[in-house]
């Protein structure tokens, strides 16, 4: 991809109508996240405005906001005032919408109902589809900043941790560290240097719950990053943010440029003399580097191959500095916790994982889109009650959560809580929170090929496990997906998926064989119908091999 | 007239071969075809590879003479490397040759070829063979067993490995010869001398039944070829190439081996895989000569060695100056014997033998290189072109059994129109159309060792293409 | 005087000192462990994956060559199933290229050749990957034939880090990795080799080779300029 | 990887097989260039390094030549190793061979396995037992690496030639040659 | 650090190359800026030339191998010039269990190109990408940065041999 796509060259103009009096009697908030974009969302903006003012009606105003959440039907225009929701807004509609605004009372509070909203609870996307991800004032309007204000006149950096190690919240980019941990070893560790980095290099196929922060709220982000910077005693930051997502970028460049402006980031941050300032960096398309040790060698413009732990980034990082490192949800979530406190944050959730986690529904699923739920939340409540079950009322098969590393769970876990632990335990991964539903029309054996193509072809090459393996795997699978495996095949590939598990470098090497085991331990007749009966139950796998004779 | 024969694909894994004889109109025989495969599978394999690794790449194309193919090759990267061995190097190279060769001819002889001349050409196959020798003359067949053991020792000591040798490299050979190596290949030196001199013997008495037979067993006129060295002298692997005529006259002589694309022409028949190799000056198909033990006895002045010439002046009085009838490859190839012992002897004796000064280094000074040396089935030619970083772009070789394919040829056509009586082939047929290519010892062996049975089946075709009989053996 | 650390290595007592690795430890103390891309005198980068061992508490395996000595800790080098791991991982070296040993100048003088003889590997189950690679034979002594190549970047490491060249470096990634020269150009024409021959010199098999070496005769005697320079390094105090 | 080094020097015998190999000669045999025609040879390279056949001679060639027989009459057991161009890629099969003449071939360079033993009993009036194990072939097509099928049934082959020896080897120090 | 060696000029004239040393420069010209200067210079030529890698080496002082390696790294960057349009197609797993398959399979049968390839008229390169995170309007492509949701094969096709 050499080519910024459109959604790149956002236009800054504002499409807001100013009312006389000050305050609009009605809003029609216009999505214009990346998925609406694509849709051409923009343009909705900008006829609405044309017209409305050429209604005349003057106490109306247009906003573009960050994500509305239900992707899968944008663009989506909603009128704050009485949650009017408008999908798959085509510019002849627009004259509904405008019709539908004049309808608004100053009265109208309504929230939006269904179990859509109701089923969520939104403390990293609470601003998300509110406001305007371009704008500081916005951003303020809803409490933005009042936590790293509170942090720099009231905290000490050890009581900036010891809250967030209170909270209870686990980093969100998928293995779950203790975030107040890390903060306090990078606090900690040797060197007067310190970097802080935001990892926005959402590399999971199926995940993008971090772009849509990033374009909906970029300044939560910044903030929290700020107070880990205090915390930690780091004065440098660095973003590294996939390049496949230019909004995202773009939104960032802008929020970073009004903080400095406003002195909420660069020297003497809120009038105090505390130092921090952040730099974007962009990948450039190599999902390894979503590993810490990768993401930091590609941060200092080299290849991004993993090195082995330890040294942990905590003690020697970037430049071979303490570095903490968290991803974008990660941060996210710091600005309310430190807002209404470690013990309020932690009431959420089950068990050792607490709060919300977001989480991107796709797949075969009525409502893609992101949504935000407490931790404990089932499968089911996710699926069906969220996201409104399966297109065409085909029947549930599994859902793959967790990435290239994670794992697919079938339908008899739909009742089970999800958490970290629980996710673990039935043989996949909370990973970044990607959630892909698929249906009797996917091929459990032709899945996990797909995820060991997937990995094969972003391994870094840098250890012989994972750069062979993957590929040998990935040969095996297509032996049975074309119908030409035995069984001392599906031997072999068990055994390999061990060893590649056991002995590669990295987290992507070792988590790789995850598909194959998971679709093992739960699809395993998909594979013997392959191998034995010569036949793919989906008939998504095309059989070569002759019918075996008896 | 005759139809073309496709050769089923088959057939083109080595192991079967095939022998046509086309009948005319008045079911006289006009045309005798050997079809034999040969292995073609190394260009593919060389294309892209370092031209050094060139001599241990060729030693894996035949089972039978790896050392054969291995001096060709190292010959023929030395000449792109433009140096030569130091001369102990070459010395030993010679030595390793020349131990290739006793080993082959005494296969060839002692076992391939003795059963015949033993029992008859019209004995019963079930005891005209190896066993039936074994049974009837064991002093024979141990005789050969020895030979060929002692010739393989020679190659498994001087090379490390018996199978697959890297001791010759480029430039010269890869380890000097130890003291201890050279007094065991002299110890069994005498009684490899008394075996070749005792089947001589042997064969010389046994000799005068054979004489009519001689006489129409692929007898014809053609030229031969073989090195010599500067005096004129058999050299199995250096020299010059010499052509003589059928009369002894030299068609050419002190050609440098280097030339040869300028003498020999490659000619492709429909119904071979073989190329046919021809003698340029006379043209296709006129320009027929031959290789081999033969070839070396008729073309040299003299051996070179003191047993082996005076078995040579025997020879000649016995069957003229230029022997014709390939009956005669027998006695040539045991003379070839006598002397390749007598010859190791005098090189392990040499002064400079256990020299270490046996390699020279250079690197790619040209884009060709031609390597040539005598075989046991006779002049072997190996032709390379690599890029300026020595990386071979293409390769050929020219193999004895193409040098002799129009003769052979030739000889089973003799054969067949001597015994062809109406359409059916009859066993005294057959039995000389094996023994005659016998003689020339074709090489079948540089594929697949050998699926099942190695079958040979005789086809009599006539002018319509029809087969009108057919055996097999 | 740094502090003296003392552990066990399969059993036996071994002593080293703080900031040493397991590997070179266990080296120092007779305890072989295998690996194809350590070479002493260079920086580990523990990717070859042959020298992992286990950890008495760890659950996970570490690389010996990157893991720094701990005192009291129990290192298990050698093991039924870390040699079945280092099997299939050899096994993996050679199915991910084309070795074939018999005509490579590196034959009887090679690592992963000793090693698959010492770990007992002896045939192939896995399926083959062997693409036909190229050879760059285009510098004047050297060639590289890419068939042969493992990947231990010993070449890339002992070029930056000892001749000080970085002609070596490594281009694309995962089963696409080769190492190259300057801008991927050919050898022969990278203006950055100063045809020391170090690359050559530490191939741990026939992919860097002299050239006009025919085969099984490229032995590379390990000349002692690598612990040298280790030791020039070392007084100079980087 | 082709065949590696030569046969490595065994220690002390570990089983049946390793008392029974005394005096066993156990030979593989192919063009190892010619894909799984130099099955031979693999099986060979997995043999010499068995320690169950320690003390065994393992040798592999690139075919059968008159030479051997003088080997085979040293031997109380030869267990030949080949490629087969009969039966299903991969299925192994075990013959016993009776000496016999073979006729009609006497013009290849191959020498028939029968024809060994035929001739060591001639000559040196030796009488070893006598196994052909083959493999059938997928592949004989120009290449140095074995079919996966014909790979697949090296471990079996080599069980296959272990258990032969175990069964008919007889221990060392009693030969029956003469 | 002691500047060990002049700052090269840039390979032409063109302006184009002053973003590229502009960007170069705000980073310090250091060798930790290579990788948002290889971004600069594909933005600005739209590939990365052999031009492009050794100016962006020569000035960051970083050696030209690993100039290379790091270029050919990262699937980003792209060596050789696209053609007139480029169509990516995103292979993340919602558009693959939604029919990425089929339209990749199905530009392979119309304009006879495999990801990564141009047509031969110079007109189309197809490209594919690990998610492009539009995984709600799956199976979704990028034809010349414009996202396009829920792909129909043969519309698909309609429109780029209309281009």
């Amino acid at each position: 991809m050499s080519e910024m796509p459109a959604t790149a060259r956002p236009t800054h103009r504002r499409a807001t109508i100013e009312t006389a009096d000050g305050q609009p009697r009605a809003s029609a908030y216009v999505c214009e996240a990346a998925s609406c974009m694509s849709a051409q969302s923009h343009d909705i903006t900008l006829r609405l405005g044309e017209r409305i003012a050429a209604a005349g009606m003057t106490d109306v105003t247009i906003k573009r906001v960050g994500c509305l959440g239900l992707c899968a039907a944008g663009p989506l225009v909603e009128i704050a005032e009485t949650a009017e929701l408008f999908e798959r807004v085509k510019p002849d509609d627009v004259e509904g919408i405008v019709k539908a605004l004049k309808k608004v009372k100053p009265t109208d509070t309504r929230r939006p109902q269904g179990p859509f909203f109701e089923k969520q609870l939104r403390v990293v996307t609470e601003n998300m589809g509110r406001i305007d991800p371009e704008s500081l004032d916005d951003y303020v309007g809803r409490g933005g900043y009042e936590a790293l204000k509170h942090v720099l006149s009231d905290m000490t950096s050890t009581e900036v941790r010891d809250e967030i190690t209170r909270s209870g919240l686990r980093g969100r980019g998928g293995a779950g560290y203790p975030v107040g941990l890390k903060w306090t070893t990078v606090a900690k560790a040797e060197g007067t240097q310190k970097y802080v980095v935001c990892n926005a290099d959402e590399g999971d196929p199926g995940a993008f719950m971090d772009r849509s922060v990033l374009e909906s709220d970029p300044f939560r982000v910044l903030e929290g990053m700020t107070i880990a910077a205090f915390a930690v005693h780091a004065n440098e930051g660095y973003i590294y943010c996939r390049a496949e997502y230019p909004l995202a970028v773009s939104r960032l460049r802008t929020a970073i440029r009004l903080a400095q402006r406003a002195g909420l980031l660069g020297t003497g941050i809120a009038d105090t003399n505390f130092n921090f300032d952040v730099q974007i960096r962009l990948g450039a398309g190599a999902f390894v580097c979503g590993e810490e040790t990768a993401l930091i060698a590609s941060i200092e413009g080299r290849r991004g191959t993993p090195r082995p732990r330890p040294p942990y980034p905590a003690v020697q990082g970037l430049w071979d500095c303490p570095t903490l490192l968290n991803n974008v949800e990660s941060y996210a979530n710091v600005p309310t916790i430190l807002n209404k406190g470690a013990d309020w944050y932690s009431e959420y959730g089950i068990g050792k994982s607490k709060g919300t986690k977001v989480f991107a529904l796709a797949g075969r699923i009525v409502n893609t889109g992101l949504i935000e739920v407490p931790m404990g939340t089932t499968l089911r409540e996710i699926v069906f009650d969220i996201g409104g079950g399966i297109i065409d009322g085909r029947p549930f098969k599994a859902v793959q959560t967790g990435g290239p590393s994670g794992g697919c769970i079938p339908a008899q876990f739909l009742d089970m809580a999800v958490s970290y632990e629980s996710l673990i335990e039935v043989g996949s991964f909370m990973g970044s929170g990607g959630l892909i539903v698929m249906d009797d029309t996917s091929c459990m054996v032709d899945v996990a090929k797909y995820f060991m193509d997937f990995c094969r072809e972003e391994s870094c090459g840098k250890c012989v496990p994972c750069r062979v393996g993957t590929t040998e795997l990935y040969m095996i699978l297509d032996l049975i997906t074309r119908g030409e495996a035995t069984l001392d095949d599906l031997a072999q590939l068990e055994r390999l998926a061990g060893i590649i598990q056991k002995t590669s470098l990295c987290g992507l090497g070792q988590g790789a064989p995850n598909p194959i085991f998971s679709t093992l331990r739960y699809f395993r007749d998909e594979y013997m119908a392959h191998i034995v009966d010569k036949t793919c139950p989906a008939g998504v796998c095309t059989i070569t091999a002759p019918e075996v004779m008896a | 007239m005759s139809r073309e024969i496709v050769i089923d694909p088959v057939t083109r894994i080595e192991g079967h071969s095939k022998i046509t004889i086309q009948l005319d109109d008045h079911g006289e025989v006009v045309d005798a075809h050997f079809h034999v495969t040969q292995f073609r599978g190394f260009e593919r394999i060389t294309q892209g590879r370092p031209v050094h690794e060139m001599p241990a790449i060729m030693a894996r194309i035949c089972g039978i003479c790896p050392v054969s193919h291995l001096v060709a090759s190292a010959k023929a990267v030395d000449d792109i490397l433009a140096v030569e061995p130091p001369p102990t190097g070459a010395d030993l190279r010679r030595i390793i040759n020349l131990g290739q060769i006793v080993q082959s001819n005494a296969l060839s002889f002692f076992h391939l070829s003795a059963p015949d001349l033993l029992f008859g050409f019209d004995a019963d196959p079930a005891k005209r063979n190896i066993i039936g020798l074994a049974r009837e003359n064991p002093q024979l067949a141990k005789d050969g067993i020895a030979l060929r053991k002692w010739g393989q020792q020679i190659i498994e000591w001087l090379g490390g490995k018996r199978i697959h040798p890297t001791w010759i490299i480029p430039g010269g050979m890869a380890k000097p010869l130890t003291a201890e190596v050279r007094d065991r290949i002299l110890a069994g030196l005498p009684e490899a001398i008394a075996a070749v001199e005792r089947a001589i013997a042997w064969y010389k008495t046994d000799m005068v039944r054979w004489e009519e037979e001689a006489a129409s067993f692929g007898n014809f006129r053609s030229a031969f070829m073989a090195l010599v060295d500067r005096h004129g002298n058999v050299d199995h692997y250096d020299g010059w190439l010499r052509v003589i005529d059928a009369d002894g006259k030299f068609l050419a002589d002190r050609v440098d081996p280097h030339q040869f694309n300028d003498y020999i022409g490659e000619a492709v028949e429909p119904w071979s895989y073989l190329k046919s190799t021809y003698w340029k000056p006379m043209g296709y198909p006129d320009g027929i000569y031959r290789v081999g033990p033969l070839a070396r006895v008729n073309v040299a002045d003299r051996m070179g060695t003191p047993r082996a010439d005076e078995e040579l002046e025997k020879f000649r009085w016995r069957v003229g100056r230029v022997a014709g009838s390939s009956f005669h490859y027998h006695y040539a190839r045991l003379i070839d014997t006598l002397h390749c012992i007598e010859k190791i002897e005098a090189l392990l004796r040499g002064p400079d033998i256990l020299s270490t000064h046996i390699l020279s280094r250079a690197g790619v000074n040209r884009n060709e290189g031609i390597g040539v040396s005598e075989a046991p089935r006779g002049t072997l030619m190996h032709h390379y072109k690599v890029d300026d970083d020595g990386i071979v772009l293409w390769a050929n070789l020219v193999i004895a059994t193409g040098h002799n394919n129009m003769a052979m040829n030739r000889a089973v056509l003799q054969v067949a129109r001597h015994h062809i009586k109406g359409d059916k082939i009859t066993e005294p047929m057959l039995n000389r159309v094996e023994a005659v290519i016998r003689c020339y010892d074709p090489c079948l062996s540089c594929s697949t060792h050998a699926l099942g049975e190695m079958t040979l089946r005789i086809q009599l075709v006539g002018p319509d293409g029809a087969v009108l009989d057919e055996l097999a053996r | 005087m740094s502090t003296v650390f003392t552990f066990r290595i399969d059993g036996k007592d071994v002593a080293g000192s703080e900031g040493q690795t397991v590997m070179e430890v266990a080296e120092e103390n007779g305890i072989d462990i295998p690996g194809l891309c350590h070479l002493e005198g260079i920086h580990d980068r523990g990717a070859c994956r042959l020298c992992m061992v286990e950890i008495a508490g760890s659950p996970k395996l570490t690389a010996a060559c990157v893991t720094k000595i701990t005192e009291g800790m129990d290192v298990t080098a050698h093991s039924e199933r870390l040699q079945e791991y280092r099997r299939t991982v050899t096994e993996m070296l050679f199915v991910e290229r084309n070795h074939v040993c018999a005509v490579c100048v590196a034959n009887d003088h090679c690592e992963l050749q000793d090693l698959a003889a010492d770990l007992e590997l002896t045939h192939f189950d896995l399926p083959r990957i062997s693409p036909k690679l190229d050879i760059d034979a285009s510098h004047r002594l050297f060639a590289i034939d890419h068939n042969r190549c493992i990947l231990c970047l010993r070449c890339v490491r002992v070029c930056d880090e000892i001749e000080g060249a970085h002609t070596w470096d490594v281009m694309h990634r995962g089963l696409e990795t080769r190492v190259q020269t300057d801008m991927g150009i050919p050898w022969g024409e990278s203006t950055t080799c100063t045809s020391c021959g170090k690359c050559v010199q530490v191939c741990p098999t026939g992919a860097l080779f002299e050239k006009g070496r025919a085969v099984a005769s490229g032995s590379k005697h390990q000349r002692p300029f690598l612990p040298w320079l280790k030791i020039v390094e070392e007084e100079r105090g980087r | 990887m082709s065949v590696p080094a030569e046969p490595a020097d065994h220690n002390a015998p570990e089983s049946a097989a390793a008392d029974a190999a005394g005096n066993t000669l156990i030979v593989g045999y192919g063009n190892a260039l010619r894909s799984d025609d130099g099955f031979g040879w693999h099986a060979a390279a997995l043999l010499a390094q068995d320690p169950r056949l320690s003390g065994a001679r393992v040798t592999w060639q690139h075919q059968l030549t008159p030479e051997l027989a003088v080997d085979f009459s040293k031997a109380s057991l030869v267990v030949l190793i080949d490629i087969s161009v009969d039966g299903k890629a991969g299925d192994i099969s075990v013959r016993r061979l009776d000496p016999s003449p073979v006729a009609g071939s006497a013009w290849s360079h191959h020498t028939e396995p029968a024809a060994l033993i035929a001739l060591a009993g001639e000559l040196w009036g030796a009488t070893p037992t006598v196994f052909v194990v083959s493999v059938g072939a997928a592949s004989l097509e120009v290449g140095d690496e074995l079919s996966p099928a014909v790979e697949r049934a090296l471990p079996a082959v080599v069980d296959t030639v272990v258990a032969i020896v175990a069964e008919h080897g007889r221990p060392s120090g009693s030969p029956t040659a003469q | 650090m002691p500047v060990l060696h002049a700052k090269p000029q840039a390979p032409t004239d063109d302006k184009r190359w002053k973003i590229v040393e502009t960007r170069m420069r705000r980073m310090g010209d250091r060798p930790a800026a290579l990788i948002e200067a290889l971004h600069a210079a594909q933005e600005a030529f739209g590939y990365l030339d052999t031009d492009a890698l050794n100016y962006v080496g020569d000035t960051l002082g970083v050696p030209h191998s690993r100039v290379y390696g790091v270029a050919t790294f990262y699937s980003f960057f792209t060596l050789k010039p696209q053609g007139e349009h480029t169509c990516v197609v995103c292979t993340g797993t919602a558009c693959y269990i939604n029919g990425a398959k089929d339209i990749l399979s199905g530009l392979e049968k119309a304009l006879h190109v495999k990801p990564r390839q141009t047509t031969a008229d110079n007109k189309i390169s197809v490209l594919t990408a690990r998610c492009v995170g539009s995984c709600s309007l799956a199976p979704a492509v990028i034809i010349d940065g414009e996202v396009k949701g829920k792909v129909n094969v043969d519309d698909l096709v309609a429109q780029l041999e209309a281009m």
